[in-house]
């Protein structure tokens, strides 16, 4: 197996706070890896350094490999990275089709002038375009909102289509921010079948989660954090048996 | 066959062009042949601008400075270096381009208040060289612009032209050339919105964090929308100039970068029919107030204010909603 | 001018006698004037008292019976100081009133929008703004009435050179009178054999202009200085001058010729000069002034009717006015070219600015001694001679 | 030399410190309710028109500005609960617009109340100019300076010591938790568009002897104060005081070593450049981007 994100020494201070401290893990292709811990533990904060929002402190980061510390977020996209949030960022002034059909942003060869004159080539490359996207939102579970305005979804839709959203660029890694946070027993059940149909077909899937039924069940790996520190890294197995993960959660 | 009307992405501009080709049938008077011509220009200068504020969220409160620089350049080349008015007008469109992305490229990272404070200055900047300039620029008092022409043929809005047997009017030729003009906007700019392109500007506005995740050179494409919202106003000040014959660089200053800016947001950001309705209403609006003599100021500042109150969203789409759910009621609620 | 006045009082006897015999005459189609002024906006201080001449004098002109036995008709539009609008409105009175002639363009930068559409409209246009490019070169349609800012700073010039200075700095406006005056001022001081030593420049809304006077005092050898300018802008010269205690002869320019202009400058403008009309001083005008008679009638009618002192700039619009009614009575008619024809032939009109003598190359009929040299003393206006 | 560069100095913090003025008021607007007030210039109009209007009737000069003050508290608390309050979901752009069709109404109807002449208001202590060092200073730049630091002053104390400003400054950062710890956050914005407003009229009657004062008066002040804010960094006190007195001094050297001509132009390449290497202004709060 090939290491597909590496992290070493990873530092991250705001104003003198350290939100993330000395953190040291790696992510194997293929691999559903977890990242859980307490409120305020620093989950979100690590995605956001790996995908490129915050630049990190101190510490480095590696995709396939190749550094990508002080990378912007649409170059990581470019190597392959794509994520969703928790607080989800989905454009409400397009339809839905439209917010995945964004996603394939990447895959789109035609140029300002091909555009403007509205070409066959253009033509031929967004109904190729149009049709993936539509099958993606097949996939995830939305395909009866191909027409809708993206502001008039419910929530448990728009959460589904920002995982389409990232799907459609092909991505290598996929990172979910609380995915199944807000969404009832059967959505996250579906939830859990979608992110295991990604998997499968070789999407390495970073995850940070706090319904534990779920990770248990899904992760092949496990990063426990607390206060921006590993307090813990193994299988579901070993992180249900180790006795620090169980005082944090318990009675830290 | 309606449905597929209604349907059709381009219905709009079908509507627009036989609005802007049936209204010389109905008017007789040369000043309203002038006054629609403005309008039409200045309708196309806010159709461009509305790609940068409407569809990519990105204010600017110095377009008036390209709108300006590009009457200017056509103004001086055509009249002092005696350049063909076309060669004038594609170089102008150029340099402001040129222009446009080298200040564009830093100014684009400033977000909301910032921007806008930016983009006040770079107008203002080039408001105060072309009013300082005045051995080229006829400083503040303005400058004569020689009448547009191309290969020695000269449209004037006192000129009488044959086509296809039909005498026309110098003021319904340039009435025409600048409804064909604006409808060709029109049609760009629709043709980009519909783009893969224009999909990403427009998640610029919908969320600038997921365009960038999914991979939106979010940098490039603000400038490049920049530089094109400011070529449109350069050409299109071009084209003014030409048409009035004599410029003052009021036109490229502060207040006429927020009368466009007005335009695009009173008629409806993000609807090409919306801004153009937008620059129809602010430009007839003085001429209706005209009678109300010294309480004219705070009539209109009035309106400006109560429709952006009342109607946050525009008039157009306010108006369509409401047109929208009228036709859904009456049909049973079939919408 | 006395036998011209007669003649159109005979005409007005004749007028009324038609009027009582004929019913019809009430009828008679008016006689459109148009007019388009910035009545708001940063030049409003020109319009205002323009447009309620206007408005005052065509009243009392109908009164009297109007011109050629038809009444006149003002048509006016607000230009706001805005030349775009100017232009359209001057696009709405040629081609939507139709009028028969126009009287107005209280700027520059609004006469010259509007000469393109007038000279092809080929219709009479007599401007109420100051700069020389309005009339020079000649433009077949256009006249103007104010003496033009190059006369202005000719007017200065050879007073300065009178008493004997050869260097002199200069603070303008960058509004279009100030800088079209500081043009005229550089292009002409040389055959006054005065030299401009320092030139500075100040916005349309600073507040403050000591830096640049202070740059001008510390120019060696300057002998006066000149501002050129409109608005509370030389109020402002006027009074950082005053602070900073130049102790150099100082000259305005015809643009601050009102009393305004002396309410915001108040002490600081003591002992200033400047080349004015003797709309200024209507009643320290000598007795044998070809000019007192007409003066002290419209100042006094103005203040009467209005409540308010007068301006030099109301008076452009009562010349404007009276030469538009001279060129209709002389034409006979309304015809355009022949109202044109006789406005280029208007000899001798005595005026409130001054005394007209028009000429085919001559669109403005003023000479530069048509200013009066005025100095500001305890408060007031006082004639130079 | 020295005199010249003192005279310079002098003249750029007068003029600075009545951008700083106008600075602050959108500063109070913008701290509570991020929006950019474009009709702040109206509330200096009010203030200089407003003095010299009731002044006009015959009241002593001290009764006049504080009923011009207090007609301007009135106009700004109009404005927010008639104008801003019903469009608080607005777009940034259409907030703007709003602002600035009020700024134009409220100048609309000031010239048909006031007129359009320009008038002067009798500086506060005479006119015999202060001389220092070679250079001059008017008086009444003392007063605009010595009053400015007293609202900056009262202002911080306002903001700090009393219950009211921290509810401000409260609803400001987060209108949620306020609203749960029982503050009105209506009554909070309308007591910072009237505050704003008086701190513009206070202004706008103390820069009135120098600058004069007419209905229109308000359109480039309030320019120039937004200029000032944005380099200072908006909703920094501080900033919009350091960003008001910077810009004056530029100005006013640019005027003095450079070129009158360009000193607008030199100021506004100077915002740009402090934008790009500080895209938040000179004070302003650096915040991370919330994912």
């Amino acid at each position: 197996m090939t290491v597909m994100i590496d992290v070493k020494g990873l530092d991250k201070e705001f104003g003198g706070v350290h939100a993330i401290e000395g953190l040291e893990f790696s992510v194997e292709q293929g691999q559903i890896y977890s990242v859980i811990g307490p409120n305020g533990a620093g989950k979100t904060t690590l995605f956001n350094l790996i995908t490129g929002f915050y630049t990190p402190t101190r510490g480095e980061i590696t995709l396939n490999g190749e550094s990508v510390v002080g990378m912007d977020p649409n170059r990581l996209a470019e190597r392959g990275m794509c994520r969703t949030f928790q607080q989800m960022q989905i454009c409400m002034n397009m339809t839905a089709l439209e917010n995945v059909m964004l996603g394939r942003h990447l895959k789109i060869r035609s140029n300002l002038f091909t555009s403007m004159f509205r070409l066959p080539s253009l033509l031929r490359e967004e109904k190729a375009c149009r049709e993936r996207s539509k099958e993606l939102m097949a996939f995830v579970g939305c395909g009866e909102y191909i027409n809708t305005e993206a502001s008039a979804m419910s929530y448990g839709a728009l959460k589904r289509l920002e995982i389409a959203r990232a799907l459609a660029a092909d991505p290598k890694i996929l990172l979910l921010d609380e995915p199944a946070a807000g969404l009832n027993g059967t959505e996250t059940a579906e939830l859990e079948e979608l992110i295991r149909k990604v998997a499968e077909q070789g999407v390495t899937v970073m995850l940070v989660e706090h319904d534990m039924k779920l990770v248990m069940g899904i992760s092949d790996r496990l990063l426990v954090i607390n206060y921006g520190r590993k307090l813990a890294e193994g299988t579901p197995e070993e992180i249900r048996n180790n006795p620090d993960v169980i005082a944090a959660y318990l009675g830290g | 066959m309606f449905d597929r009307f209604l349907e059709w992405r381009m219905n709009y501009v079908l509507v627009l062009a036989i609005i802007v080709f049936v209204i010389p049938l109905l008017m007789e008077n040369p000043f309203y042949f002038d006054l629609a011509t403005q309008i039409l220009i200045i309708a196309a200068t806010v159709v461009g601008l509305n790609l940068l504020v409407g569809y990519a969220g990105q204010i600017s409160l110095g377009h008036a400075g390209f709108y300006g620089m590009g009457a200017y350049f056509s103004a001086v080349a055509t009249s002092a270096y005696n350049w063909p008015p076309l060669l004038a007008l594609i170089v102008a469109a150029a340099v402001v381009g040129l222009v446009a992305w080298v200040v564009g490229r830093p100014i684009l990272k400033l977000k909301g208040h910032y921007l806008s404070m930016a983009t006040l200055a770079v107008g203002f900047i080039i408001a105060i060289i072309i009013n300082n300039e005045s051995q080229l620029t006829g400083g503040p008092d303005g400058m004569v612009v020689p009448p547009f022409s191309l290969f020695g043929w000269e449209l004037s809005t006192f000129g009488l032209y044959s086509l296809l047997g039909l005498e026309i009017p110098g003021h319904v030729a340039w009435y025409l050339v600048a409804g064909v003009l604006l409808l060709v906007a029109v049609i760009i700019a629709q043709n980009l919105i519909d783009s893969p392109l224009g999909r990403a500007l427009r998640s610029i506005h919908g969320s600038e964090i997921a365009a960038r995740t999914v991979g939106v050179d979010t940098a490039r494409y603000k400038s490049m929308v920049f530089v094109i919202s400011a070529v449109y106003a350069s050409i299109m000040g071009s084209v003014f100039a030409h048409f009035t014959g004599f410029i003052t660089p009021a036109i490229a200053g502060f207040d006429y970068s927020i009368v466009l800016i007005t335009m695009v947001v009173l008629g409806g950001m993000a609807s090409p029919m919306g801004v153009i309705l937008g620059a129809v209403v602010l430009k007839l609006l003085p001429q209706f107030l005209a009678g109300f003599q010294e309480y004219e100021t705070a009539i209109f500042g009035f309106i400006l204010m109560a429709t952006m109150i009342f109607m946050p969203k525009g008039f157009y789409p306010t108006a369509m909603n409401a047109i929208r759910n009228k036709l859904g009621k009456s049909s049973g609620g079939k919408a | 001018m006395a036998k011209k006045s007669l003649l159109r009082r005979a005409g007005v006897l004749a007028a009324t006698l038609a009027t009582s015999l004929l019913v019809s005459a009430q009828a008679a189609e008016p006689i459109k004037i148009g007019s388009f002024l910035s009545v708001t906006g940063p030049a409003s201080f020109l319009g205002d008292p323009e447009l309620k001449t206007l408005e005052m004098y065509v009243e009392k002109i109908n009164e009297e019976g109007g011109v050629l036995g038809r009444p006149l008709e003002l048509i006016h539009y607000d230009d706001v100081g805005n030349a775009s609008n100017a232009r359209n409105f001057a696009g709405r009175l040629i081609r939507s009133d139709r009028v028969d002639i126009i009287v107005g363009g209280s700027t520059t930068g609004a006469t010259m929008a509007a000469v393109p559409l007038v000279e092809q409209a080929r219709i009479p246009f007599i401007s109420l703004a100051g700069a020389v490019t309005i009339v020079d070169p000649v433009k077949e349609w256009v006249f103007k009435v104010p003496q033009s800012d190059r006369m202005a700073a000719e007017r200065i010039l050879w007073d300065m050179r009178r008493r004997g200075f050869d260097k002199i700095g200069l603070i303008s406006g960058t509004g279009g009178f100030g800088a079209s005056g500081r043009q005229q001022t550089l292009a002409v001081a040389s055959e006054y054999g005065i030299e401009v030593v320092a030139d500075e420049t100040y916005g349309p809304s600073d507040s403050d202009m000591t830096a640049q006077l202070t740059n001008i005092r510390n120019t060696d050898g300057v002998d006066a200085i000149l501002n050129f300018g409109f608005g509370q802008g030389p109020a402002i010269v006027t009074k950082n001058y005053a602070a900073l205690d130049i102790n150099l002869p100082f000259y305005q320019s015809h643009g601050v010729a009102s009393d305004a202009f002396l309410d915001l400058a108040g002490d600081a403008a003591e002992g200033l000069r400047l080349p004015a009309s003797p709309i200024l001083i209507p009643s320290s005008l000598p007795d044998d002034d070809p000019q007192r008679e007409v003066v002290q009638s419209y100042a006094q009618e103005y203040r009467d009717h209005w409540g308010t002192r007068v301006s030099t700039f109301g008076g452009y619009a009562y010349d404007g006015l009276m030469l538009a009614v001279q060129a209709i009575e002389a034409a006979g008619s309304t015809d355009k070219a022949a109202v044109r024809d006789e406005l280029e032939n208007i000899l001798g009109y005595v005026g409130v600015t001054g005394i007209f003598n028009m000429a085919p190359d001559d669109h403005n009929g003023l000479t530069p001694e048509s200013f009066r040299i005025l100095e500001v003393k305890d408060g007031d206006w006082m004639l130079v001679e | 030399m020295f005199s010249e560069f003192l005279q310079y100095l002098f003249t750029g913090i007068t003029i600075g410190a009545t951008y700083a003025l106008v600075a602050l008021g959108f500063t109070i607007i913008y701290n509570a309710s991020h929006v950019i007030n474009f009709a702040q210039g109206e509330f200096l109009m009010i203030g200089g028109m407003g003095t010299v209007a009731f002044m006009g009737l015959g009241i002593p000069m001290f009764f006049a500005i504080i009923l011009a003050v207090l007609l301007a508290c009135l106009v700004g608390i109009a404005l927010q609960r008639l104008a801003i309050a019903p469009a608080k979901n607005a777009d940034v752009v259409t907030l703007i617009i709003i602002t600035i069709g009020a700024s134009i109404f409220i100048r609309g109807i000031a010239q048909v109340v006031w007129g359009k002449d320009y008038h002067v208001v009798p500086p506060f202590s005479g006119d015999e100019p202060i001389r220092l060092g070679g250079a001059v200073l008017n008086s009444q730049s003392l007063w605009v300076l010595g009053i400015g630091a007293v609202l900056v002053i009262a202002l911080i104390l306002f903001f700090t010591r009393t219950l009211i400003g921290r509810a401000i400054l409260g609803t400001s950062m987060n209108k949620l938790a306020a609203q749960l710890v029982g503050v009105k956050t209506q009554m909070v914005l309308m007591l910072a568009f009237g505050l704003s407003a008086l701190l513009g009229s206070v202004a706008g009657v103390t820069v009135a002897p120098i600058t004069f004062t007419a209905y229109d008066i308000g359109i480039l002040l309030a320019l120039k104060g937004f200029v000032a804010a944005a380099m200072g960094g908006l909703g920094s006190g501080l900033g919009a005081v350091v960003g008001g007195i910077l810009l004056g001094v530029v100005e006013a050297m640019t005027a003095g070593y450079i070129s009158s001509e360009y000193k607008d132009a030199v100021a506004f390449s100077m915002i740009l450049l402090v934008l790009f290497f500080m895209p938040r202004g000179l004070f302003g709060g650096r915040t991370v981007e919330r994912v």
